[in-house]
């Protein structure tokens, strides 16, 4: 068994703990005032149901084992549509299992966070960490058109700040907003400077069914609209939301000023590329990191302006090449862009994308002689 | 010593490998050090092998997965054949002396035969002799102040088990003397 | 408006509750949905709380349900308004809370949120609707279908060894420990509708003792889905349904 | 006996006949006349309606308002809601 | 209740039939040897269970209606495991609830059929046709790196025809293998010509779960490995197949040679635009058509190949736009590439296409002038 | 090897069965997934069936359970194994099929397959292990844990307010008419093994005669999810879980 | 008549609007045209109102799907009010005249109003008032053979109604009369 | 009585101690030693081994074989498999 960082008491100051990243998520849900969480346990993320079912007491919130991911997400739903401040997580596999839930959310309009704290796929697969479910996730693995907001932390306290982000987005646009984690952000450790509690300020939810007063009208949340011309309405509003969307766009840019290269990377695969980039410049080549932070909306901008310095573009995922395609509509032809992956639970390693550095670099000598 | 120490600490589940990490990582953070410790976790059952990665910085950490490592404390043979060569030249390669039949051969590295188990055993709790290859490790690679380490421990150790402290100190200090004094005869 | 009598000096002793919209409803002639909506929005009408209680629409013809009842309503995926009231009754466990559903919704795809909701006895007011088919999707075989019924997916009688067995699983959610009050009830005459509002009734006062979940079964008709007219479809229903499915109680709250 | 009558809404009455079949008066019966959605709707065929509520108990559409004469103890189970 | 068209024998002969979309599916199943049809009822695709269930006493197969769509695709797995020539079909939202099923099946390389009839979406949406699943078709709805092979048919003969080969397909390449169509194909007649019976040969199954004899080992079928390193050779594995699957792609190009404009469109879409392309022809605009029948693989190079002669590229779905990025992706910046997209059940019509081609070809000429 | 008298002379009177495959088990010392491992493969030898039976595997603890047993084997989807066995029966109607699944496989997320699988009267044989915990994600609640009982998501015991009962669904499968023989059986004691081999062998024999499911439930041990010593979890086994789920048959075939 | 005729038939479901349009097709078909027939599939249940796109074609047919028609078959007002204007300058509109309220306003289109629910009664069988109007609407626009619509027919219904092919053919005859009588009086 | 033997496969054994308790005649121990997996293993203890093979019917990790000395009918419970 594997030993647990210690608890912590929820306060209304910031605190600064040494926690696993799913750990930190939770107690930082705790702190950002969630009313409702409901889950289903899964490796490599079962500790953040458990750190809840410890903490409940303590605290004014509802935690709930679901027999299911699909129960789990469809209490979601009430929960959310009832105006609570509730949210779910998983693994892949479990994610899988609410893609319906979550395409009626987003058609609802029904405000929540689901965390998938992702490992290798596709099928059971194995609990190591992958970021194979970015097509899921960015590009909606449930059906018809609809987006979530997907934010990919690299830290242990981005696992815990985005909590707060998350719940923020999703009141803000009223829509589901996916965490989209990896068991090794899950599983370790590091320093955590935890928000105060309270911090996070709670928002009228005039929609929400908490019964109907005389002084209005019933309040309905479906997603159901029979006359097309009606669900058509309904996609044009959505579709509006995720253009508005596009300003919560976030990303980082790390390393060299007017790069040759631009590696793309999210989450820890980032962390390990930046380390590769150490090297690389050891070596005499000028490599600059982008991390997208959020994944929807995906900084196609920030990408196609370094078009005007780099030469090349490195996409490194902990996948058979999923983001790469988003990279590429954002280079959009103007330079090569490549892709180095690992798959099935496996981690790129710094050395690794060193190597694919140097390749690429040499490729550009060998044409620019 | 450099910026960032990276080290690996491998050996079967239940040897107190995982908990030997955090306690470094945890005594770093309150030095105000950047720390991070990322587990190996294993397959969604009990039983087999544990190993986890600590790095402890100055500066903030990107790579929490390395290859190489500047330290690596080992209790089991398995272990050993997986992490040795990945040790850096000039590193440290701190083992627990019964567990290892084969000890390393590398000669470019410092190799610390620990007898963790019978020290343990000699002080009635065979559970303490992680915190022996620790006192040995800390001796040899001072990263954080034997203080700090027991106020680790304290936040580490489940409230219940606060009893066990002492024991745990004695361990600790065990492990130190017995590192002074093969520090006389290690080879690099 | 047409009636034969005057109404001068006679008083109104029954008319639509202000909890029922003035929406027509969609279902087909003599579908008992219909009368299963009206004496729930008359007992939530009667007892005050319709702006305490929120209500979950299933899929199936009683999807639209939250255009007839001027209550909040949610309308759940297929199969899942038992976990979408869970959701909604933990985090505002002072509402009145109900889900509405259909044999396809609640006896088949919905089949583990049923057990496991009323095994965990949340507090709320389930309504399930047996018309022994699947009636918005055209009449396929439903979970209780009985032996040898034709349906659109059953051309040839449903066969027991080919499409299992009728599924009583009101039968089954009798034995959870969580279920407080169960019974089965049916639209089909004034008697048995009278009957049915004491049941609802009951059911909503049952729900601020928190002692677990109320459970009403409809036996009801589904003209359409069986190809008869609605005074042949509850013909049918008696004879057909009441002897697998008997109207009663299945369990009654202890006295204490 | 006690006189009542019935309004029947044509307008979402949908012709099932239940409440035919539920009325004990047999005061019930189909118009020869199509509603604007197609279907034949019911109307008072008899004068003897004693207001007991069965046809409106059975109506799945809410299509019928029930009349009774005062009485001194009103045993209806619907409840008297005031007409505003 | 609709009408519905006269069920046909299968028969070792072709025939001509008048067929609703759906039912020539069926139809065309029965005469591909399929042994086993596991379903659940959704609209608008639910006569393809009835035709079934109304012919299984003529024919040898199997045909059972499950408790729901993850049942169903479950016992597909089993099934097919097992060796048999298997298919479920559904419509959107229940295709969402399979797509656990299907990272399963394309982990554990089992051949099978899907069927997904789309209807318009997010959440419980509308039954009308739509195409707003093209994502989770060709990206991956559920966890981790697969692929499945998609066909889109334009036709109730194709709706016929595509059954066979991807059966064939399925068999080939041990892979899921799914049809694409919309609620409009499925429920339209036309004129179909249905292959005749006992034409799709059936291939050995040496790794099915038949039952171990003595003369060779046990098999299992598994999507579980929990050292990374075999996962990732898992996913090596599947990787290759993917890129050999890309011999299989299909489309077909209609319209002017040399086109200035080139529309992508597939499905029924792809109709309407050939219809828009002749009034467009009466307006003097050559405009061809490109049409995806297999939307993975994609055709990227038969598109790339067009940049050379058009000016710009309209992308007609309906969906938000989907397969839009795809095409973008194909052009990568060459030419401009536009969208026009109708949603949650709305058909575009011939003179909507009409009006975007018209605009398009002006924006050129301003530019060019 | 290890033998304190000699071996000459003497026959072997138990081995491992050739169906047992020679890889060590994974499981945990004293638990209770091994035996019945076992036993199962003991049957398929002794009836000599190998080269008819496919099983299929779940997703939990014994999601290896391919590894061990030499059969055909699916390794199913977490809660759908009975799914999977269904599609292989119904396609291969001649061979042995049997499913094995943990409580929280087969009563959380398995629910609906499990009530539907037995309610069809699938002629397959399904084993349930049911430990009252989630061993291999780590000790949390299973449905089937006790009131009270300490878990790593019941970390001050389960209530049934919060959590819900402990679901006997076991009890709810014998209701079915689908299900031809449900049996609950151990494997603590000699005598128990004995008889759930029993169990096994007439299960199997059923199989053929196609008038049902059978279903097994197998009341065990997670001494690592339970925290403590096989014996001392046997003991606990035989004290907090026997009363709820009293050992022996639920439903036997009748005569005739 | 060109290469592609374009046909909407609207009504209330119930009235027969999708098998007429079958029929058409089918009959079409027969003769070697290519066709189609494209209903709108209501919402998941019963009731409400129903049309279908039939199209008859020469040619390959690409879209079946269009927003302007040669023909429309007409059985009640709404239907009338969603599709009168849809209808080609020089098209036909035909329509049930007891259900018409307030008939088309067009002047350049072809108006045939048939009193087809009226003559069925006549035939003691209001169901067959759809063949009534294919009667009529094939005398106007003679799209296919009667003999291959006796033949459609046939093959549309259900073996069971097969006893009621004479009386569908007499109104299918009926309606053809109809159609010449007014042809005489008919504006364009 | 009738005289048996039991074989442990020491490299499998998991030391559960469930063949001890199951043992009426208490002729299993722990081992001293632990096996490569960091088990200790079970062994005879006392020579009084009746064969009974109740040992192995508990054991998880069928780590034991059973031996007894011939008799005129067996009647274990376990089929004779032919020791190829
Ligand atoms: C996931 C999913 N599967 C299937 C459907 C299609 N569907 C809609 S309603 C229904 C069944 C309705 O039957 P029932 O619950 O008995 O309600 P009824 O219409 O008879 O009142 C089905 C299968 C759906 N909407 N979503
Ligand atoms: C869809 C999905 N949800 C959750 C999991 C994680 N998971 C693996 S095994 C398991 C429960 C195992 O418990 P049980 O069925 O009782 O088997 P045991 O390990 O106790 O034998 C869970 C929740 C998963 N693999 N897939
Ligand atoms: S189809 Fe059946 S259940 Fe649905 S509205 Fe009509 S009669 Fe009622
Ligand atoms: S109130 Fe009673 S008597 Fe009057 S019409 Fe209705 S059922 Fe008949
Ligand atoms: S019961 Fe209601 S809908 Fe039916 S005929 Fe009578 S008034 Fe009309
Ligand atoms: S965790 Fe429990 S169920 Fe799993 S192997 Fe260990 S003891 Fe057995
Ligand atoms: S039962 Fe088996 S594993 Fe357990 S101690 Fe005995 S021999 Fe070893
Ligand atoms: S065979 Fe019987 S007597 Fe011999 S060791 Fe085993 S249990 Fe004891
Ligand atoms: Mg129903
Ligand atoms: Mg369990």
């Amino acid at each position: 068994m594997e030993p647990t960082s210690q608890r912590v008491d929820s306060s209304t100051q910031a605190e600064t703990r040494l926690m696993k990243g799913n750990e930190a998520l939770a107690e930082a849900a705790i702190r950002s005032g969630m009313q409702a969480y409901f889950g289903y346990p899964i490796t490599p993320q079962s500790e953040i149901l458990e750190y809840f079912t410890a903490e409940a007491p303590k605290h004014n919130f509802v935690v709930l084992q679901a027999e299911s991911e699909l129960a789990a997400i469809n209490m979601v739903y009430g929960a959310g549509g009832a105006g609570a401040r509730v949210m779910t997580s998983s693994s892949s596999p479990g994610i899988s299992l609410m893609q319906e839930g979550i395409s009626y959310m987003a058609s609802a309009e029904i405000p929540c966070l689901v965390v998938n704290v992702q490992r290798g796929g596709p099928g059971l697969g194995t609990i190591q960490p992958a970021q194979g479910d970015y097509f899921q996730a960015t590009k909606g693995g449930g059906h018809g058109d609809y987006r979530l907001l997907v934010l990919a932390p690299a830290s242990v306290q981005e696992m815990a700040d985005f909590v707060f982000d998350g719940f923020r987005l999703a009141d803000k646009y009223r829509t589901p907003v996916l965490i989209l984690a990896d068991g090794a952000l899950g599983q370790m450790m590091e320093k955590v400077v935890l928000p105060p509690s309270g911090s996070l300020p709670f928002i009228d939810k005039p929609w929400a069914t908490t019964g109907k007063p005389a002084s209005r009208e019933r309040n309905i949340l479906t997603s159901l609209h029979m006359e097309p011309e009606k669900m058509e309405e309904i996609n044009v509003k959505l579709q509006d939301k995720y253009r508005k969307m596009q300003q919560e766009v976030r990303y980082e840019v790390i390393g060299a000023e007017n790069p040759e290269m631009v590696i793309v990377a999210f989450g820890l695969t980032a962390r390990i590329c930046l380390k590769a980039i150490e090297l690389a410049k050891e070596r005499g080549i000028k490599v600059a990191l982008l991390r997208p932070i959020t994944l929807y909306p995906f900084p196609y901008d920030a990408i196609a302006r370094l078009t005007s310095t780099a030469y090349a573009f490195l996409t490194v995922e902990m996948n058979a090449g999923q983001m790469v395609e988003d990279v590429r509509l954002a280079v959009n032809g103007k330079r090569p862009v490549y892709f180095k992956g690992r798959m099935g639970g496996m981690i790129p390693s710094p050395e690794d994308v060193l190597l694919e550095i140097e390749t690429i670099a040499e490729k550009q000598q060998t044409t620019t002689v | 010593m450099k910026t960032a120490h990276e080290i690996i600490i491998a050996g079967f589940g239940g040897q107190g490998v995982l908990s030997m990490g955090q306690i470094i990582a945890y005594a770093a953070m309150k030095e105000g050090k950047e720390v991070s410790w990322m587990p190996s976790y294993g397959p969604e059952m009990r039983g087999g092998t544990a190993n986890c990665i600590v790095i402890v910085s100055e500066e903030k950490i990107n790579s929490p997965i390395v290859s190489t490592f500047d330290s690596a404390i080992i209790l089991n043979q398995p272990s050993l054949e997986k992490f040795a060569d990945h040790v850096k030249p000039g590193g440290l390669i701190l083992f627990e002396e019964s567990s290892i039949i084969n000890p390393p051969s590398r000669t470019d590295v410092e190799k610390l035969p620990v007898a963790a188990l019978e020290e343990a055993q000699k002080l009635n709790k065979r559970q303490v002799a992680n915190m022996i290859l620790l006192g040995a490790f800390l001796e040899r690679r001072p990263l954080v102040a034997p203080e700090n380490v027991l106020k680790a421990l304290k936040e580490v150790l489940p409230e219940r088990h606060h009893h066990l402290l002492p024991l745990n100190e004695q361990a600790l200090l065990r492990g130190k003397q017995i590192a002074l004094e093969l520090a006389h005869e290690s080879v690099l | 408006m047409e009636s034969a009598a005057t109404t001068n000096h006679m008083e109104i002793v029954y008319e639509r509750p202000v909890t029922l919209t003035d929406t027509p409803m969609h279902y087909c002639p003599g579908c008992g949905h219909g009368v299963v909506h009206r004496v729930l929005m008359e007992v939530i009408n009667e007892m005050g709380i319709q702006d305490r209680t929120v209500g979950v629409a299933p899929v199936g013809c009683s999807v639209f349900a939250y255009n007839y009842m001027n209550v909040d309503m949610q309308e759940a995926a297929h199969g899942r308004a038992s976990a979408v009231a869970t959701g909604i009754k933990r985090v505002l466990p002072e509402k009145y809370v109900y889900s509405y559903q259909g044999d396809g919704d609640l006896a088949a795809i919905g089949t583990g949120e049923t057990i496991h909701t009323v095994n965990r006895g949340e507090n709320i007011l389930m309504i399930f609707i047996n018309n022994a088919i699947y009636g918005m999707t055209g009449g396929q075989m439903a979970p209780t279908s009985i032996l040898g019924q034709v349906t659109s997916t059953t051309p040839y009688g449903r066969k027991s060894d080919l499409n299992g067995f009728p599924l009583k699983i009101t039968d089954l959610v009798t034995q959870l420990p969580g279920a407080y009050y169960v019974t089965r009830q049916s639209v089909h005459t004034a008697a048995a509708v009278r009957k049915l509002k004491k049941a609802i009734e009951a059911s909503f006062k049952y729900q601020p003792l928190k002692k677990g979940t109320c459970f009403i079964e409809v036996v009801s008709n589904c003209p359409s889905g069986w190809k008869m007219t609605p005074i042949e479809a509850n013909a049918w229903m008696e004879k057909n349904m009441f002897p697998l499915y008997p109207i009663g109680d299945l369990k009654v709250p202890k006295q204490n | 006996m006690i006189r009542g009558t019935v309004l029947i809404n044509r307008d979402i009455c949908k012709g099932c006949e239940l409440c035919i079949a539920a009325c004990p008066q047999d005061s019930l019966g189909l118009s020869d006349q199509i509603n604007r959605h197609g279907y034949r709707y019911v109307q008072l065929v008899q004068d003897n309606c004693t207001g007991c509520i069965n046809c409106a108990l059975v109506c799945p559409d809410c299509a019928i308002t029930v009349y009774q004469e005062p009485r001194a103890k009103a045993k209806s189970s619907a409840q008297r809601v005031p007409a505003l």
